[in-house]
């Protein structure tokens, strides 16, 4: 394996419903419970609002694991907006598979206002789990690919636009 | 960095200490330094207290003299202090929105032990929102008129004290109350601690001047089924359950009862907890408001199964004459209100002592709950506060036993908060009544409240024991003759030193107090949340500990926690206080985050329509394009991230936002270079 | 349904009647059981007192065993295994510096254990695998007109066990109210048998073993049930000690398997009964004579095969 | 030949079946109109063509190069640098240039799986030495060169920057010639603009009227397994049309041919990658709510990648298969 694996840390992007799992999130702040610090959570309103698009983008953008929280069925703000994300998500992970990301690096949890300790486990599990599956790192390894194109840049300067 | 154009941004960048709250793990003058840096930013600062008012007024001053077009603040949760820095950017002239909160207190500084970390992440964080606020823009807080009535579910003595405030403030109440008169647990009470005064005294002129308020719609025996709409205006759906008597003809002179069939009473008397017994027709106390009766159709001769029947001789109807108020027809009805803002109160339910099976609750005849004891010292009770024992026995030493169902891991890791001072005061009314030897099992005396401590000493002084120690179990294994035919507590009397024997001919278990068995649909009902333990979630546990997480419902009393009464009261007041605050305005504020539809984009392809569980989605014919009912939109997004075609967007929570804030938070390359 | 199975070192000895009338009945009800090759101490009593890491391995290396011969579940019908074998797999999912301590030593003989193999109670096995209402069918000899004082002992349901209550246990009531004995309240259920203070400091522990006779006597017991070894041993190994002390108080103490392979109708001289110290003579009485459709009554030998 | 006073045009090919070129010949009788107006330079698959003549031009000395098809070799980048250098203006004409087309497809493997695949272990192939083509071979003294294949397909704007995009697959000779129009009128739109209507496909579709209001899908057709009604909306007959997550512009060729819409126009301006949002709009309106359910109509789509990433998988967020290629897990069938 890579020896860089050991200094690597994961990093992944949170998109957390305001109503149950952010509020766990301050929960488990509150409570002073601690997690990994690889987490960084973006607030939306409801699951519901994430779109497919915010998952790959965070990836694509060197996330190594996306983790999207949701109130439990039947108990969402708006009545049914996690069951939405469920649906997407269950197509998404076919989709990323098949693009090569494994599953685990993307998880969709219900966590309620009042699970800040579950908040807490799934974090560090799920970084558990990416440090064993090791980096994404899509923005470096596109770099490498686009290095290709370099012989031919040099050789015929392209005139900026 | 992001496809903003910075060149127009002017960014104060702020991050608090909040003491040593977040000072103490996240290195704030670096993560301010490093923010300095970045595209767009003109200054940043780090400060002690930023929610503070000279904190405030720093972003004030700064807007006017930095000429700050956008402000974002690194502090605690936007749940918190979102709205305080939206005031303070709006009074330095700016719109409100062209702020960004970054949360590095509850999910950061408390969450992480190691700074280095706690910093990086708080950086980066930083970075998203300063990215994501340079496309905010600029929005209007839409007014919505508010509607006056409030509904209120619940009549114990939170509900009815709650009641009362916003009645005689001039506003319309709705009480509803599930069983068939107000007074909940606490016209169970015989005294009340500390003061020993009777809680019947104390009770009943409220409830009497609930039932006769004019601006209080009471309906008992009654449960709210359905909750529709947003704060300010409210439809809900109230099933009245059939009484089988027409509440406005009875005039509560119980001849009826008098004349049932049954000349005895004979079924279980659930307000004497199953310790009395009643009628098929009955009253439930004779306090009870409304003075109306009630039937019971599981045991009422005219009923079978709930069915009727006919098969009885009627002795009520001709006993109620020409005031004809009974009938037996009487159907379920619905009853549908408007209302601006709810008043959740519906209390807990006591402990089931027969979770802890060692203290033989159930199982032996003379262990009591608490309740029961109520109502057996109770002079309106079925001993008429005589202390006879289930085997007709007079006890000659009671124990009571503490923390049954509280402070214990297996059942509810919880205090009750209330279950020390009623022990102490039972153990009071029940030597007074009997003249028993008491003992009283306790973990730990919690006595905080005003007169509390005083009255546990008098206790002392009136001779009750005080046995330090978590009791093993109830039992009728003898091992000396004078042990026989007693309950035996067995217990580790932990100021002593050693496990002890007492035998005693009555046991009382304190039980705790836990969430109601529905609070769970009652939660999802109203669209609010449980905390681990089940009771309501407050939105802070102490800033807002009457509001919730939804606008316009608040919660009161022994639904949010346990607590004794004068704490219920004070915090009925404090959520009609809350409500009349909500409604007097005349109007609320809607969150601008509604989606709207741009229309030059939408390509009428119907997708969101379903989507919306509000209907605030709705088809245009003439245009062929969805449109969005403002009025209706609460903001989740859902259909926003469902257009195929990118033609909804949201209020601050726009795509490019989101975007941006991604591309802030996993940047790196916006490589530390502050010293 | 099949287990591996634990004897663990007392129902190869003093216990040798909880086996003998256990592999009966559980072959009888269609129970397949694989006695784990090369077992070794479970690690109870004194290992666990003295060094815990020593013997969360010795039961470790049981598990592994288990797990290495594809077994789900391991079937530990004597209580210390039980609770021994149990509370290594608890710490193998609580207490990571233990689990990598015991990873070590078992890897150094090639094993491994993953915390999964299920540690099972016969009681446990009998009322949630079979059901009291399968066993019900079995019947074919009722209890009727024994008075039963069932004893579970200390180890049986505290703390691991799930399957039953911790302060009132009551599989072993509802096990033999099924088998047509008559339960009596028995309020020292899991109260203490003496353990090894019979042993080491007997004036003590006797008196423990008789506060138990005495009780069950008091409420009309014929016998105690038991479901452990060191507590049917307590309870009759000392019964001339006890006559001699306290009189004439001691009841017999048998298997509560023994109790059910009478009731499944097996023959009494196959499980174990002559064992006992204090005889326990009763027996069901004879079954009505099966009408002329039905086939022989079921006995170990005879009994369909379940699979 | 040259005429000073006329528009100088190019139209080039990369990674492309031709399509392209079909549809600029499809201007028909048009075609007239454009060559009176402009002057072709360069049309490798019409007229001859040496790369000596364009690298003999001056810089910017084409007014407008069309571009169709994907960049997936160094020859291929090469040409779209000369061009760009000398072009003043650079079209990426058609849904390969402007978002990797079906080239696009082949980044779900890996180069070198491709190359074992095609020249190896493809059923019909008889290799017995696996031979593969080499980028430069010497034999007495000569030596011939073939393109290095790149990792992945790129669109053109991944390769150089690009001022304009027509849609399509290929684009229709309507687009092609108002682009011509506007280039000739200098009525052009901001530069990076899709010339296409930037409203999705339902808008113009002749099926929209029963387009379903609540469709709840439980059940996904593929279109050759139903008979398929001419006039009723596909998702309403539970086919799956991109249709919505469409732009426009193609006057809905495809439905009038009794077959969804597959997305050859890409995404509305608004929408960063077209595969993720189809996939969050389809999906949100599934009619199960808990995974086995969904799990059982989404086996309705065998293959999202073919299905929302059919010809914008080189220019989606995520790109390519991003698995390592040493990945031992990563085989192909």
């Amino acid at each position: 394996m890579n020896p860089v694996v050991n200094k690597w840390q994961p990093r992944i992007v949170a998109f957390f419903c305001n109503w149950c799992t952010y509020t766990g999130a301050d929960l488990a702040g509150v409570s002073r419970l601690k997690y990994a610090a690889n987490v960084r959570i973006v607030r939306l309103m409801c699951s519901g609002r994430v779109d497919a698009q915010f998952i790959v983008a965070a990836l694509a953008r060197g996330a190594d694991g996306v983790l999207i929280g949701g109130c439990h069925p039947g108990d969402c703000h708006y009545a049914e907006g996690n069951f939405k994300m469920l649906r997407r998500f269950e197509l998404l992970k076919r989709m990323l598979a098949d693009l090569g990301i494994e599953p685990e690096r993307v998880r969709l949890e219900w966590i309620s206002a009042a699970e800040g300790e579950k908040v807490r486990r799934v974090i560090n599990t799920m970084t558990e789990q990416l440090l064993r599956l090791g980096p994404l790192q899509l923005p470096q390894r596109r770099a490498e690919w686009d290095r290709e194109l370099e012989p031919v840049s040099a050789a015929t300067p392209t005139q900026s636009l | 960095m992001s496809a903003t154009n910075s060149n127009h941004l002017r960014i104060g960048f702020y991050i608090c200490h909040c003491g040593h709250n977040i000072g103490a793990v996240v290195d704030c003058p670096a993560v301010a330094r490093y923010v300095e840096q970045l595209p767009g930013v003109v200054l940043a600062r780090d400060y002690k207290y930023m929610c503070s008012d000279p904190g405030q007024e720093l972003i004030e001053k700064d807007i006017a003299e930095f000429r700050l077009n956008r402000v974002v603040v690194a502090s605690c949760s936007p749940l918190l202090h979102e709205r305080t820095f939206r005031s303070a950017i709006q009074a330095g002239g700016l719109n409100p929105f062209f702020f960004q909160m970054v949360n590095i207190r509850e999910q950061d500084s408390w969450v992480h032990a190691d700074p280095v970390a706690a910093t990086e992440k708080a950086k980066a964080l930083a970075r998203a929102a300063v990215a994501r606020v340079g496309l905010h823009c600029a929005l209007e807080v839409h007014q919505m008129p508010i509607n006056p009535a409030v509904l209120i579910v619940g009549g114990g003595i939170a509900g009815i004290n709650a009641a009362l405030t916003i009645a005689r403030a001039g506003k319309q109440v709705y009480l509803v109350e599930r069983e068939p008169s107000i007074g909940g647990h606490m016209a169970k009470f015989d005294k009340t601690f500390p003061t020993l005064d009777c809680a019947a005294c104390i009770l009943t002129p409220k409830m009497s001047e609930v039932g006769v308020h004019p601006n209080i719609k009471l309906w008992t025996y009654s449960e709210v089924t359905r909750v529709e709409g947003y704060v300010g205006n409210y439809q809900v759906t109230v099933q009245r359950r059939p009484r089988y008597v027409n509440e406005d003809l009875c005039t509560g002179c119980q001849e009826c009862i008098a004349q049932c069939v049954y000349k005895e009473p004979k079924f279980p008397d659930r307000f004497n907890e199953g310790l009395g017994k009643r009628k098929p027709i009955y009253i439930p106390f004779p306090q009870a408001t409304p003075q109306v009766v009630v039937i019971d159709p599981e045991v009422c001769l005219n009923f079978k199964r709930g069915q009727l029947t006919g098969k009885c001789k009627q002795t009520c109807l001709a006993a109620c004459g020409e005031r004809q108020a009974i009938n037996f027809r009487q159907q379920s009805q619905l009853e549908q209100v408007q209302v601006g803002a709810i008043i959740i109160a519906t209390g807990f339910q006591t402990f089931d002592a027969r979770r802890v099976p060692q203290y033989g609750y159930g199982v032996f005849p003379n262990v009591y709950t608490a309740l029961e004891v109520e109502r057996l010292v109770n002079a309106a009770g079925p001993t008429a506060g005589e202390i006879v024992l289930r085997d007709g026995r007079r006890p000659e030493s009671i124990g009571v036993i503490h923390c049954v169902g509280s402070r214990d891991q297996k059942t509810h890791a919880w205090c009750s908060r209330v279950c020390c001072m009623y022990s102490l005061k039972l153990a009071h009314l029940l030597h007074e009544h009997s003249g028993a030897e008491l003992y009283n099992f306790y973990i730990d005396i919690r006595t905080p409240g005003k007169g509390y401590e005083e009255f546990y000493d008098k206790l002392l002084d009136e001779g009750v024991h005080f046995i330090r120690g978590r009791v093993g179990e109830v039992t009728d294994w003898a091992m000396t003759p004078e042990e026989e035919n007693k309950l035996v507590l067995r217990v580790e009397d932990t100021l002593a030193g050693f496990v002890r024997r007492i035998p005693v001919d009555m046991v009382v278990l304190a039980t705790g107090l836990e969430p109601q068995a529905d609070a769970p649909a009652v939660r999802r009902l109203f669209n609010i949340s449980c905390g681990s333990e089940g009771f309501f979630l407050e939105r802070h546990p102490k800033l807002a500990p009457v509001s919730t997480f939804t606008d316009g419902v608040f919660i009161a009393g022994a639904c949010q926690g346990p607590r004794d009464i004068p704490d219920t009261v004070a915090q009925a007041g404090a959520a009609a206080a809350e409500v009349l605050a909500l409604i007097d305005a005349g109007h609320i504020e809607q969150e601008p985050n509604t989606a709207r539809v741009i229309a030059e984009a939408c390509s009428g392809c119907k997708t969101c329509l379903p989507l919306c569980p509000f209907t605030a989605l709705t088809w245009d014919e003439a245009r062929q394009q969805a449109v969005v009912n403002d009025a209706l939109c609460k903001g989740c997004g859902t259909c926003v991230a469902s257009c195929p075609s990118g033609a909804l967007a949201q209020g601050l929570f726009e795509d490019e936002q989101v975007f941006a804030e991604l591309e802030g938070l996993l940047n790196d390359s916006l490589q530390d270079t502050a010293p | 349904m099949k287990y591996a199975y634990f004897p663990g070192c007392s129902l190869k000895g003093l216990g040798r009647a909880y086996e003998e009338s256990l592999l009966p009945v559980m072959k009888h009800l269609g129970v397949e059981l694989e006695e784990l090759q090369d077992w070794n101490c479970c690690g109870a009593t004194a290992y666990m007192a003295i060094d815990e890491a020593k013997a969360c391995v010795l039961a470790a290396r049981n598990l592994a065993l288990a797990q290495a011969g594809g077994h789900q579940q391991l079937l530990a019908p004597c209580a210390a295994c039980y609770l021994v074998l149990n509370k290594t797999k608890h710490y193998f999912h609580e207490y990571p510096a233990m689990k990598a301590t015991v990873d070590r030593a078992l890897a150094a003989i090639n094993l491994s254990y993953d915390g999964n193999v299920a540690v099972r109670f016969p009681l446990e096995v009998l009322l949630t695998d079979i059901g009291l209402d399968a066993l019900k069918q079995h019947v074919r000899r009722p209890l009727k007109g024994l008075k039963v004082a069932p004893y579970y002992g200390c180890q049986v349901v505290r703390p691991y066990a799930e399957f039953d209550d911790q302060y009132n246990p009551t599989s072993m009531d509802r096990l033999l109210e099924v088998l047509g004995a008559t339960v009596v309240r028995f309020p020292l259920k899991t109260k203490c048998c003496g353990g090894s203070l019979t042993g080491t400091v007997p004036e003590a522990g006797i008196r423990l073993v008789y506060i138990l006779h005495n009780e069950a006597r008091k409420r009309g017991a014929d016998c105690l049930a038991t479901a452990c070894p060191l507590c049917q041993f307590n309870l009759d190994a000392y019964h001339s000690h006890l006559t001699a002390q306290y009189g004439p108080v001691v009841v017999p103490a048998v298997y509560f398997t023994q109790l059910l392979g009478l009731a499944l109708g097996l023959p009494a001289e196959q499980l174990g009964l002559d064992r006992a110290a204090i005889p326990f003579l009763w027996r069901p009485p004879e079954p009505a004579p099966p009408p002329a459709t039905q086939t022989e009554p079921m006995t170990a030998a005879s009994g369909p095969k379940y699979s | 030949m040259s005429n000073p006073a006329k528009p100088k045009i190019a139209f080039y090919w990369c990674a492309s079946c031709g399509g392209c070129e079909e549809a600029v010949v499809d201007l028909a009788e048009e075609i007239l109109g454009v060559l009176e107006a402009v002057e072709i330079v360069l049309w490798p698959c019409a007229m001859d063509f040496k790369k000596t003549d364009l690298e003999g031009l001056p810089d910017r000395s084409l007014n407008a190069t069309f571009l169709n098809g994907a960049i997936r070799t160094e020859e291929q980048a090469e040409m779209a640098h000369l061009l760009r250098r000398k072009s003043q203006l650079l079209v990426a004409y058609g849904a390969c240039a402007q978002l990797g087309g079906i080239p696009g497809l082949a980044n779900q493997f890996m180069r070198e799986e491709i190359l074992r695949y095609v020249y190896e272990d493809a059923p019909t192939v008889i290799n017995q030495d696996r031979a593969r083509p080499q980028s430069r071979f010497t034999e007495n003294g000569y030596s011939l060169c073939l393109p290095q294949l790149h990792q992945v397909v790129r669109a053109l704007d991944q390769v150089v920057p690009v001022d304009y995009y027509l849609p399509g697959c290929p684009p229709t000779p309507k687009l092609t010639q108002a682009a011509i129009g506007a280039l000739l009128a200098g009525t052009l739109p901001p530069k990076g603009t899709v010339l296409a209507p930037d409203m999705a496909l339902c808008e113009q579709c002749p099926r929209k009227a029963t387009k379903p209001a609540d469709p709840r899908f439980a059940e996904f057709h593929r279109p050759h397994s139903l008979n398929l009604d001419p006039e009723k909306c596909f998702l309403a007959q539970g086919v799956i049309c991109l249709g919505a997550a469409t732009r426009g512009g193609c006057e809905a060729a495809c439905v009038n041919g009794n077959m969804p819409c597959t997305g050859c126009f890409g995404p509305t301006s608004r929408v960063r990658d077209q595969g993720a949002k189809a996939l969050s709009a389809l999906c949100a309106n599934l009619a199960g709510k808990e995974e086995p359910a969904i799990a059982q109509t989404l086996a309705g789509v065998p293959d999202p990648i073919g299905m929302f990433y059919r010809y914008g998988l080189a220019k989606s967020l995520l790109r390519s298969n991003v698995s390592s290629p040493n990945d031992p897990k990563r085989s192909y069938v």
